[in-house]
């Protein structure tokens, strides 16, 4: 059941360059039980942005949900600006998610790129719950970039990247999840396309991917966000992003 | 208050539907509210077979706007019939099926397909979706290549036609006519702008197909202008749309002289705008001193002495 | 970082010039600033003798845009030469004078006196104004007759000619080629959109004119896919505008095609807007990774590998 | 000297129906010494709305500009939102304003109507400062609707007229001042057309109108705001309500 609510901003911190973490609190809250779903934001007050901003769920506690967002363009500068005790409109939640249910006692890898970080954080979270071994790679572009390291060094060993080496190993995600991966039973990642490409490249192992793609409406009717399946047999050959996933199984999906 | 309107084919309870393409096939905002409340439902455009459109990105916002490149992305009108309708056969909404293609060969066939098809009510032909390298946006901007595709499709059809015109054009009220000459039995009005929008990082278009259709609130003051005047030059109602956030646009549209305003754009931002539109709309009417929808339609040039 | 740029007559030291139309004659806002900070000054349409223009209201807010219908009032072009351009004469930055008409005959009028005047660098050739009954808008949707007034102009003129296009044409690319084969110096584009609002109170337009022209953000997309396209078919340069409100709106026009962006609507909405986007844009350039403005100039199709 | 100013919003209250009153602080103020002239003001975020809404000075207390609004579309409905402590930016002072200066000791008839009446507030305080004796006439739709009557009482007599009879005198401004104008010197009005056209027809002695015209830049850039002069020999023909206006001596200009 997907919520239309406005939800209320608890706090608005910046947490890393460019870079904040809100909270928000509202009763839609409660139905974002699975990591890896986004929140579909209203910005600007009017009609100026006719378009709502994808933002997923970095976390959830009680009736509050924090979201990590990175200031890009009108909408999350605008998002910088609203106060606590004010309110935001959200639809939510949105898409599939990470399908965490089922999986206990494995050996998981979340590696992260950039804004692509936090929704693994629940997950992260989820899975520990499930007896799950969590072993996280981060990749940021440099040392100003960084966040929530110590959040997911408290699930289990984590590692970081930068592409300037001003933080942690010098170079991407993959220079490390070269290393790790046969000790792993399986993936999950998040972060931008090419990131994305050279992860499910180089891991031989089952993963799971979360896209990114502009969208319009969010909920499947606009068809603004479709990815091709790799599949020649696939009956549509397509699948929307923000309602079959933004989740999907490694290679089943052809990243572009 | 009289909310009902009457179109051909289309026994409305209120005026308000939603737009072609902002609402795929009805079954995504049928998960918000209960689709009995629209006046009626224009699903999304159908062709021979089943396209994939444009590459992603295929949508950029503006200001006060969007663009938006889909290209006419669907199943196909057979998988449409049999997969879609159906299910929006559990309403009792008029429903209008968007009729798209590269040939006129190929929007005859779809036009006589989905004419076969108990669950639709009207046919809206696509003349003007400029998101795709053949056809659409061609036919909508050449007044006779769109009055013989209107011949074309009238003949094969047993349902009343609707020609959705484009604004890319200098001369509007001829377009409108030839269709109405072609035998048209309504228009809807207006599609989308051809806009770009380059990103700034790499330089070049956002959208994979360079250029866009430009819709929203932005576009709002040039549909209602060619609704203004394209309604004083034909005899078959108008289908309003552009830019429609709430009721008091919808009451702009009625009074430049559309008899049904659809809302395209505003159902990204709020799913539940059509239905609040709807709830809305008596005390806007009432508010201006209006008692039915027929009596605002055209009031801008109609009965109004000047 | 350069900002300058070189157009047939124009020397500019950076490519930010108000538009005309919306900086009257340039002394309102030479109160604000000095008006040497800009790279050209585009004043108001000048025609053969005073017009009054259109009755108020004349013009009305839309959503990121406004309407307006002025009606090419202004004092006639002696009047202007006389007692508007001596003014101007006090600063070094080049003047482009807009020119109006109704007939062939007052465009070359007016275009002959201009060029006599020694603070006129170039004239803009406004073919393109929607708000007045004759001439203007008739001109900018018919190619014969565009590239039959250009060659007027020419003839008697001894500035470089920029033909200003309205946006209001299926086909705006044969529109500028027609111009420049008819020996135009430049192009500027856009003019604004067609469009109308009704007052919900009295059911009536706002504007006295009922139609006006929209300018404004709103018509940001549509400016930069003409521009997009007509800069990638014609060898003169062109001026952009349309709802730059920012230095980041200026570079997508110049990345679009344009050589030189001007600045109308958001005058209104910030009287120091000029300035202020001239100061921004080294810094904008530098973000996004050029180093002068000519290297921003068409990057969108040229040079780019796709 | 125009400025253009951020200025200060200091309170914002409801003081009749769908009118308000806003006290807004900033340097600019005190450039406003000039009753009838107007503040143009930015609303919105962005640019959806493009265009400023002129609204006139009503009273100028040290540092801090009173402006009374009705609210009527979104501009002003996004003005009753602004709290204390935000920021507003103005365009001020615009227009030339009543010529009060050299008016002393005289019998001073002010004419107002709805949203025309808070300028003449502040004319009426600085003629009162000229030892002119001052009578004020106020017109308005209803009794929900009236306001400042008694700041216009604490200047001398104020006789208020409602349309429909709910509160003071039933029927028009005209009504009261038809009896008045015989011991009056001079007027000054502001009001909607119909009324300064009534009031400018009615009253035989020395008189100045306010005008009210939808604008663009409100600095006589762009000619949106111009009104017909009434003498044919006049060499323009039109002034400019923004910059030539918005008040003109009675009589001198067309009201449309
Ligand atoms: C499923 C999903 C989850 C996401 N989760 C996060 C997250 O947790 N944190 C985060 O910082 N970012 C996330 N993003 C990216 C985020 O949506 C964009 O950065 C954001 O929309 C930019 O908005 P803006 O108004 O600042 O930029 P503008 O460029 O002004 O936005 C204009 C339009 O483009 C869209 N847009 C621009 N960039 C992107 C992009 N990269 N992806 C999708 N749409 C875009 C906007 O949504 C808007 O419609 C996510 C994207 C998706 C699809
Ligand atoms: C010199 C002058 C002084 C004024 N002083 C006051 C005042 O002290 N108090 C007050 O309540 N009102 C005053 N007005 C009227 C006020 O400007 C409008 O009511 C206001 O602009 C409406 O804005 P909106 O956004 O609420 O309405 P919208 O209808 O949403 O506005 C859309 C556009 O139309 C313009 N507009 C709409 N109505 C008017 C109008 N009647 N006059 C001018 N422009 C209009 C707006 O400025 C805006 O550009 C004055 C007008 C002028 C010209
Ligand atoms: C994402 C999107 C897809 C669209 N698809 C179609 C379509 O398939 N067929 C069609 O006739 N119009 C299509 N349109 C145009 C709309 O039906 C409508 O005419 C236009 O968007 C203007 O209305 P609006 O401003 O309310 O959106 C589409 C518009 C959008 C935004
Ligand atoms: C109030 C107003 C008056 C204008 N007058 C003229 C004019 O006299 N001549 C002309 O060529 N363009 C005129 N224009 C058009 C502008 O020069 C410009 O092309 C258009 O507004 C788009 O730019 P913008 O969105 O930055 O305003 C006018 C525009 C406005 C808003
Ligand atoms: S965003 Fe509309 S279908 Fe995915
Ligand atoms: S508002 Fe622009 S000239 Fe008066």
């Amino acid at each position: 059941m997907i919520h239309q609510e406005a939800v209320t901003v608890m706090s608005n911190k910046q947490i890393a360059e460019a870079t904040f973490e809100v909270e928000l609190k509202g009763a839609c809250v409660e139905a974002m039980t699975t990591p890896g779903q986004f929140v579909h934001v209203q910005t600007g007050g009017g009609w100026e942005h006719v378009l709502r901003r994808p933002l997923s769920i970095a976390n959830v506690e009680d009736d509050v949900v924090s979201i990590v967002y990175k200031v890009i363009g009108q909408g999350t500068e605008w998002l910088t600006n609203q106060k606590p005790g004010q309110m935001i409109n959200v639809l939510a939640p949105l898409g599939n998610g990470f399908p965490y249910e089922a999986i206990h006692n494995k050996r998981i890898l979340l590696i992260g790129g950039g804004v692509g970080v936090p929704p693994l954080y629940y997950l992260g979270k989820k899975l520990q719950e499930r007896g799950n071994e969590i072993t996280t790679v981060l990749g940021f572009q440099h040392k100003a970039a960084v966040f929530y390291e110590e959040k997911f060094q408290s699930l289990g060993n984590c590692y970081v990247a930068t592409n300037d080496g001003s933080y942690g190993t010098k170079g991407f995600v993959t220079d490390i999840t070269k290393e790790l991966y046969p000790n792993m039973d399986h993936y999950f990642t998040c972060g931008p396309t090419p990131m994305l490409q050279a992860v499910t490249k180089q891991l031989p192992i089952p993963g799971h991917v979360s896209l990114e793609e502009r969208m319009g409406c969010g909920v499947g009717a606009c068809f603004a966000c479709v990815c091709k399946t790799t599949d020649a047999h696939d009956p549509k050959g397509y699948r929307k992003i923000c309602q079959d996933g933004p989740v999907f199984e490694a290679n089943k999906v052809v990243l572009t | 208050m009289k909310l009902a309107v009457n179109l051909p084919g289309l026994a409305m309870k209120n005026p308000i539907l939603p737009a072609s393409g902002c609402f795929g096939f009805g079954k995504e905002y049928g998960a918000f509210y209960d689709l009995n409340k629209l006046g009626a439902i224009t699903i999304k455009a159908a062709t021979e077979t089943a396209r994939y459109g444009n590459p992603t990105p295929r949508v950029a916002e503006t200001s006060s706007g969007m663009l938006n490149a889909i290209g006419l992305q669907n199943p196909g009108v057979d998988s449409i019939m049999e997969e879609e309708l159906p299910y929006l056969a559990n309403f009792e909404t008029p429903i209008i099926a968007n009729v798209a293609g590269s040939s006129e060969e190929e929007y005859a066939f779809v036009a006589e397909k989905l004419s076969q098809s108990p669950y639709v009510h009207a046919l809206e032909l696509n003349i003007s979706c400029p998101n795709v390298k053949e056809g659409g946006i061609q036919f909508g901007t050449d007044p006779t290549l769109a009055a013989s595709l209107t011949k074309q499709v009238k003949a094969v059809s047993s349902l009343p036609v609707y020609v959705k015109l484009s604004p890319n054009t200098a001369n509007i009220v001829g377009m409108a006519k030839a269709v109405e000459e072609a035998g048209a039995d309504g228009l809807s009005m207006i599609n989308t702008l051809v806009g770009m929008r380059l990103d700034l990082m790499t330089g070049k278009p956002i959208l994979s197909n360079k250029t866009g259709g430009l819709s929203g609130p932005a576009i709002k003051p040039v549909a209602i202008r060619m609704i203004h005047e394209v309604s004083q030059a034909v005899n078959i109602p108008i289908i309003g749309m552009g830019g429609v956030t709430n009721a008091e646009d919808v009451l702009e549209f009625l009074l430049a002289g559309a008899s049904a305003v659809a809302v395209g754009t505003a159902n990204f931002r709020n799913p539940f705008v059509c239905p609040e539109i709807i709830e809305a709309l008596p005390g806007v009417l009432e508010r201006y001193g209006y008692d039915s929808i027929e009596s605002c339609i055209g009031r801008s040039w109609n009965h109004v002495s000047n």
